[in-house]
């Protein structure tokens, strides 16, 4: 082979690998490099595709409603919030990559985000190592004690144990779990065998569904014969919400259900035919239905479906991923800086703002929310009504039982109920 | 003769397919530094019989012995290691791989790495294919492609040699050739069991004979006995 | 005990129903269809779609079985006839087909529809109630594998499509338009497929992820089947439907998950061509001895 | 004239096995292609059948230009095909496998099953049996009256002597004669047995390399050292 | 032979450049991302390894990736040294490779082949799937580690060795050095006397057993190589995250190895390893844009790839270099690869 002709392959060869980096490295580059503009940056990793994009797109719509009414008032100490959204497409990997991304390149002032526990997990870590300002804006099974991390969503205490009480109270003291078969599924149940056990229940069975699973046919035989006072449905996903509508048609639907994650978050009263539904109990911060009574909740309700006239529910998540975006912007306001170290003081000052469904404040040793509780349940029209409501109610589990103290010690851990 | 020379022994051998018999009860005998032929119609069993030779497949019942040695459960592969080695019918030579890299396959089993290249240049020259070494198999002709088959089987150091069909589709010369190279083979000292239908290669080559049809032993004994014997005429003109 | 019948029922239908259209597919063809939770999905959707619109339950599966098997047609035209014989190529295109429609439908119809209500109330047996309906799908599942059964064996198409799976070459020497029949085939496992999404559309939430579900019951009986789809489904699905019901009843779903997917690997090791390998290797023995 | 070839190259992929090879067969006639192993006649005759593309050339067909027509638009215009080793399907019974001829075109008449299996008894008595069960001489028996049963006007066969027995060839050969004959059904036949060729070709075609090296009528059949010559070299 | 001009190894050379001065020309997140992409690209050789060399199609490797990321999570937890870390590594990949080794001559000596060992080893990552999932509860302890369920385990220490931790540019340099050293045992390994039956078994393995080869030994023994490959692949993608969870076992993850390896070109390591970075980097860039046809576009893109360019995108590019610029119509598979699909 003549040389020239070697040459000639060679730098065209050349120049298409320098053509390659160019393309890798500008892309790593170009939008990360404007650190000192007016904006400031805020980093929401939520699943618009995938399995749980069903209650995502409702977060990730909610956070772009709260950022454009922060913008609207003039933004953050002088500069407008810009809102930088990679879609995670319910695949906890990518939550990795991206929660890398926004850091490291994007240089964002703090994260919101993630829908499953699973998808918490895979990113705290990252928060922790970086030490980024994390909001965890999701009901969850509860027990994370993590500097970093900050939680406006429900959970137990919350829900689970004055659902529980409720239950036991007015319909009888056997009670039967239905969990999913992973963390939140069983830390729930923990919650709940614990909870009866307090208030003189009997826990009859309590049975864990893989995750996948939409057939029940055995495990709704074994309920019925099982004959609970209550039935407590801790399902997760689309697959599992396919029970209800099984249970419907040959389970019993004297036993009421109770729950909470149903309906609040994924709507299932609006998206099964009557009588799927009918007949459950849930604790929920936040529900669409609130809107007949609050009018706070109202205010909010009308203000998504203006700008989102095509969404079909507005669940207790979108409300907390919108309140947790505010009460950032509140302590951003307060600590008059994004410092990550300032931010958080702020944050752990008590901060409180006065959301679609009620007050929400920090709770400063714990990182959770201290917020209003409603109970509501469907008739066998499947239309809600509100029974009860608990104001105030304080996420104090970890700092009674477990000690914990954010603004003393530094933690970045879940406690669970029975360890 | 003595018992020790006997090289390879069927005993009892049977093979069924489903219900078909394909072989039934079948024993023979060869002998070390026999040339010998098995001579059969079609669907005689023959090709069934040097498959289970090899092991590729499992004798229904009956047992195969290898220098006193009942090799009936071996794998294929223990096999060639212990001496036998085979052309099949259809050549099963690696078509996108040159000549060289055929016998390399074959040789670097068998052949300490020094010695791959002048071993794979000796069976080549052996061969009569060596100007073909770097050639692509599928553009080899029919009869070259047996050739390096043999070749690739030689490469195997087999005591015993199966030759399945080693003239068909060879023209006259081309069979000669054939035939001379499977006697010199013979000559070193490799014992050679052959399949053929050619009755005048076989006449040409083989000591002993086993005729075989539908399955069983049907005559043995040296060509010129089989060549008289009426009936093995009458089975291939159909009469029996 | 009628319990245990009802599951019985109940995962034998789900096993042969996830099933039917891949075994068609991949029986006939040989395509690894990793979109067929996709079809599943779509036939859900159209199914649910329709019945919003007015349209009766029952025109609205016919619908559905209509629409996901055109859309089968244009899938193979556009794409799967150029794979015909490239068996682990279709695994990549098959599955970049499912990526764009379960993307696709979510962008189009978003997250999730409203669901239809199981119809046919149910009856009480020894009181315990049945859903009427779930017992209809097990009906229904062993009328489809009879029909599948007559179609391939009592109408010409049948008789080519079995004759192209054997040898094409020849079948098109025989005036068989052999890739009219694979066009054919793949439309009809994707119409059945549709049906299958019709069918579970009033019992299970509607999504884009509907399909999901579905898939890895429908490889492990398709695995344990053979190729063969006629006899290879109904014996897996009653075979894998007793294993599954028993493991469920006595240690619990999971177990009864695991059990499937366990005894999938040991029937490939024992006999890889399934049962439907087995009773073909039986029966020529059967027809010769 | 029925089939017309010109000046035909094709084979497997880009490589030219056939070779410019042009034959003629009329009504009526048995036509064979002789010769050795791998020489292409196989290769020709899937290009004449449509199975394989002919790279350049043409072939007609009573009187139509089929060059660029499909394998399955071919049989239905009256081309019947004994492919080589038979090529039955085996786990199709023995009346699925003649009902696959029956059916090659539906327009066109399809010859009874009845007449088939008077031309071949031992297919009757054995209708419902898989046919991959069947012995060598029993499958050609169905691959040819598997063929004939779309009543083509060419029956094209590849080796029909392949893997049979001396004494059935013959027989083979008879029954092709006989349905040349009553049928009036051209026969276009490749072969390399000597026996077979001489007892049943009008007129043949040698072939070598890919291409015609000569073309053998009447009397000349019956050298038996010409025939020798094309057949082995 | 190894260093034998054509467009495939002046490309490899190139990246490999390309790779080694990366860090000079980013930032450290481009660095981590990358590495991130090269830990990917263990798992793409793997199959290549196996599917590619010697046609074995295996869903599988998402088994041995899990499994030895879950074995170095429990491993470092436990032992709650550090400096074991490498120990972990180690014995990680010698664990993927004998499972890996126990799960061939399962096969292998039992006789599947083929497509059936791509259905058995679907059918073993979702039962790994499956029992991972619902380690959740406190029973699933061992030793001192949760397995973790469907959230897996975090805060898995990152590699250290003696007191010096392997993070940002030094894990990168890490994973591209031991990637260079398998890159070149692959090339090297195409010509070597083991690969060359390996190359043998895949044209026709029934020829194969009849020149002597043992091979189900061979095939179970290049499958072992393959399932430590897909475990360095493993243990380097825990030490880039510090987690693992069972979706390592999902159908996505024993997917996406087959997708990159046949479209990339299956018989070719340079081209799996060049179209898995493009891979990543692509999907990953669609993913950042948040556009709601990020996954559309790429099953697009995969399905075009297969149709218009059977074998592979890439291999087809070198073959298209070659013949462009080196005018070698060379002869044999055994230096011309991905020419011709199995």
């Amino acid at each position: 082979m003549n040389n020239r002709k070697k040459r000639k392959s060679l730098s065209l060869l050349l120049v298409f690998v320098l053509v390659l980096a160019g393309i890798l490295s500008g892309c790593g580059k170009s939008s990360g490099s404007n650190d000192d503009s007016k904006t400031i940056k805020l980093g929401v990793l939520e699943d618009r595709s995938g399995d749980f994009s069903l209650v995502g797109i409702q977060k990730y719509h909610a956070a772009q409603l709260a950022v454009e009414e922060i913008n609207k008032q003039g933004g953050l100490l002088g500069k407008k919030v810009q809102m930088v959204a990679p879609d995670t497409q319910s695949d906890n990997k990518r939550y990795q990559e991206m929660a890398k991304r926004l850091i490291l390149q994007d240089k964002v002032a703090a994260i919101m985000g993630a829908f499953s526990s699973a998808s918490r997990e895979a990113i705290r870590p990252i928060m922790d190592q970086n030490k980024m300002l994390y909001f965890y804006n999701n009901q969850y099974e509860g027990g994370v004690a993590d500097n970093m991390t900050f939680n406006t969503g429900a959970i137990p205490e919350h829900q689970m144990v004055p659902l529980i009480q409720y239950m036991i109270k007015k319909f009888g003291p056997r009670v039967y779990t239905i969990a999913a078969d992973y963390n939140f599924g069983q830390i729930s149940a923990q919650w709940v065998k614990k909870t009866v056990e307090a208030n003189g229940g009997k826990l009859v069975n309590e049975e864990f569904i893989p995750l996948g699973v939409s057939q029940f046919s055995s495990t709704i035989s074994r309920i019925k014969k099982a004959k609970p006072d209550v039935l407590v449905t801790l399902l997760v996903g689309q697959d599992q919400s396919s029970f209800y509508e099984q249970w419907s048609k040959s389970g019993d639907k004297s036993i009421p259900m109770a729950s909470t994650v149903n309906m609040a978050q994924a709507y299932e009263h609006k998206r099964f035919a009557a009588p799927a539904l009918a007949n459950m109990y849930v604790t929920a911060t936040f529900m669409e239905e609130l809107d007949q009574k609050y009018p706070s909740a109202k205010k909010f309700v009308d203000k998504f479906y203006k700008k989102f006239p095509n969404d079909k529910y507005v669940g207790m998540e979108a409300e907390s991923e919108y309140t947790g975006i505010m009460l950032w912007a509140k302590a951003v306001k307060k600590a008059k800086s994004t410092d990550t170290d300032k931010v958080i003081k702020a944050l752990e000052s008590g901060i409180s703002y006065d959301g679609p469904a009620g007050p929400v404040t920090i709770d400063p040793k714990t990182h959770h929310a201290i917020r209003n509780v409603y109970l509501v349940h469907t008739d066998a029209k499947q239309k809600v009504h509100i029974d009860t409501e608990w104001k105030d109610v304080k996420p104090d589990w970890l700092s009674k039982e477990k000690n914990v103290d954010l603004t003393k010690k530094q933690e970045a851990k879940q406690y669970t109920p029975l360890k | 003769m003595s018992k020790e020379a006997v090289l390879l022994e069927l005993r009892h051998v049977g093979k069924y397919f489903g219900g078909l018999r394909a072989v039934d009860d079948i024993n023979i005998k060869v002998e070390s530094g026999d040339l010998h032929c098995l001579l059969g119609p079609n669907g005689a069993g023959k090709s069934t019989i040097f498959k289970m030779i090899m092991g590729i497949y499992k004798p229904t019942n009956g047992s195969v012995f290898f220098n006193q040695r009942n090799v009936t459960h071996l794998k294929s592969w223990d096999r060639v290691k212990l001496g036998i080695s085979i052309k099949m019918q259809t050549p099963g030579v690696f078509g996108e791989l040159t000549v060289y890299e055929n016998m390399k396959i074959a040789v670097q089993h068998f052949t300490r790495h020094a010695e791959v290249k002048s071993e794979v240049s000796r069976l080549l020259e052996l061969l009569m294919i060596r100007d073909l070494k770097d050639e692509l198999v599928d553009n080899l002709s029919h009869g070259q492609q047996q050739w390096l088959e043999i070749g690739m089987a030689l490469a195997c150091k087999p005591k015993l040699l199966l030759l399945d069909e080693p003239a068909a589709g060879m023209g006259p010369e081309e069979t000669d050739r054939t035939a001379e190279l499977i006697r010199q083979l013979n000559q070193q000292g490799i014992t050679i069991l052959f399949i053929d239908h050619d009755m005048a290669f076989v006449k040409k080559l083989a000591r002993n004979t086993t005729v075989l049809h539908l399955g069983r032993k049907f005559a043995e004994g040296t060509v010129e006995e089989i060549e008289t014997n009426q009936q093995v005429v009458d089975i291939y003109l159909g009469k029996s | 005990m009628e319990d245990l019948l009802y599951q019985f029922m109940n995962n034998f239908a789900f096993l042969i129903l996830s099933a039917i259209g891949l075994a068609v597919i991949f029986g006939m063809m040989k395509i690894i269809n990793l979109a067929h939770g996709e079809f599943i999905m779509l036939g859900a959707y159209i199914a649910t779609l329709a019945t919003k619109a007015g349209i009766p339950l029952l025109l609205s599966i016919l619908l559905s079985v209509v629409g996901v098997g055109i859309f089968g047609l244009i899938v193979d035209r556009l794409i799967i006839s150029r794979l015909y014989g490239r068996t682990l190529d279709s695994v990549v295109v098959t599955w970049g087909v499912s990526l764009v429609m379960q993307q696709g439908i979510l962008i189009l119809f978003g997250p999730s529809l409203e669901t239809l209500s199981t119809p046919l109330g149910s009856i009480s047996i020894g009181g315990s109630d049945y859903s009427l309906y779930r017992i209809l799908l097990f009906v229904t599942a062993i009328v489809l594998l009879i029909l599948l059964y007559l179609l391939f064996t009592k109408t010409t198409f049948g008789l080519h499509s079995r004759a192209a799976m054997q040898n094409a070459e020849i079948a098109r020497s025989m005036g068989v338009n052999t890739n009219r029949i694979y066009s054919f085939t793949f439309s009809i496992g994707a119409a059945l497929a549709g049906l299958t999404g019709a069918l579970y559309a009033p019992t299970m939430a509607v999504s884009p992820t509907f399909g999901g579900g579905f898939l890895m019951p429908s490889f492990v009986t398709v695995i344990v089947g053979g190729a063969n789809p006629l006899i290879g489904p109904s014996l897996s699905g009653g075979v894998l439907g007793v294993v599954s019901t028993g493991l469920d009843a006595t240690w619990g779903t999971f177990f009864g998950r695991l059990g499937l997917l366990v005894v999938a690997i040991l029937v490939i090791r024992i006999m890889p061509l399934g049962f439907s390998g087995l009773v073909e290797k039986l029966s020529v023995r059967k027809s010769r001895g | 004239m029925l089939l017309t070839a010109d000046r035909v190259f094709s084979g497997y992929g880009k490589v030219d096995i056939v070779r410019s090879v042009s034959i003629t067969v009329n009504e009526g006639e048995i036509v064979s292609i002789i010769g050795r192993n791998g020489v292409g006649k196989s290769t020709f005759v899937k290009t004449v059948m449509g199975l394989l593309p002919a790279h350049s050339g043409s072939i007609r067909f009573q009187e139509q230009d089929v060059t660029r027509s499909k394998a399955n638009d071919r049989a239905r215009q009256g081309m019947g095909y004994v492919p080589q080793g038979h090529g039955v399907f085996p786990t199709l019974t023995v009346e699925e496998n003649l009902m696959m001829g029956t059916q090659i075109n539906k327009k066109k008449p399809s010859m009874n099953l009845l007449t088939i299996y008077d031309y071949f008894p031992k297919l009757k008595e054995r209708k419902r049996q898989k046919a991959g069960t069947l012995s060598g001489g029993e499958q050609a028996a169905l691959a040819i009256g598997r063929a004939l049963a779309g009543y083509p006007e060419l029956l094209i066969l590849d080796e029909p002597s392949e893997g049979i027995q001396p004494s059935i060839i013959h027989q083979i050969s008879e029954m092709i004669r006989k349905i040349n004959r009553e049928l009036g059904i051209t026969i276009l036949f490749v072969e390399q047995h000597m026996g077979m060729i001489q007892e049943l070709s009008e007129r043949c075609y040698a072939m070598d390399k890919g291409v015609i090296v000569g073309e053998v009528g009447g009397e000349d059949l019956h050298n038996y050292d010409r025939l020798k010559s094309y057949l082995t070299v | 032979m190894l260093v034998k001009l054509n467009t495939e190894n002046i490309v490899a050379v190139l990246i490999f450049l390309f790779f080694f001065v990366y860090p000079v020309l980013v930032d450290a997140y481009s660095v981590m991302n990358l590495a991130y992409f090269l830990s990917m690209v263990f798992l793409s050789l793997s199959l290549s390894l196996i599917w590619g060399y010697c046609g074995i199609f295996s869903f599988g490797q998402a088994v041995f990736f899990g499994i030895s990321g879950y074995f170095y999570a429990v491993f470092t937890l436990n032992s709650g040294i550090t400096t074991l870390t490498p120990l972990g590594l180690i014995l990680g990949v010698l664990i993927g490779g004998v499972i890996a080794w126990i799960l061939g001559y399962f096969m292998f000596y039992g006789g599947v082949n083929d497509v059936f060992v791509g259905l058995i080893t679907l059918c073993l990552t979702l039962v790994l799937e499956t029992f991972m999932g619902q380690t959740a509860g406190d029973q699933w302890m061992i030793g001192q580690v949760n397995l973790g369920g469907f959230n897996g385990i975090n805060s898995i220490p990152s590699l250290q060795i003696g007191s010096f931790i392997l993070t940002g540019n030094s894990f990168y340099y890490f994973v591209l050095l031991i990637l260079l050293a398998v890159f070149i045992f692959l090339k090297w390994f195409e010509f070597s006397k083991l690969g060359i039956a390996v190359v043998a078994i895949r044209e026709n393995r029934e020829r194969t057993k009849l020149l002597g080869y043992n091979v189900p030994f061979i095939q179970s023994l290049v499958f072992a190589m393959g399932g430590a490959l897909a475990s360095l692949s493993g243990i380097f993608y825990v030490l880039w995250g510090n987690y693992i969870t069972p979706s390592a076992f999902g159908l996505a993850s024993a997917t996406i190895p087959v997708v990159l390896v046949a479209a990339g070109g299956r018989k070719n390591v340079t081209a799996a390893l060049l179209f898995t970075v493009l891979y990543y980097w692509f999907s990953q860039t669609l993913s950042a844009s948040g556009s709601e046809y990020a996954l559309i576009i790429l099953g697009l893109v995969l399905i075009v790839a297969i149709l218009f360019v059977p074998n592979g995108l890439i291999a087809s590019l070198f073959h298209a270099g070659d013949q462009l610029f080196f005018r070698e119509h060379s002869k044999s598979l055994l230096r011309k690869k991905g020419a011709k699909t199995l």
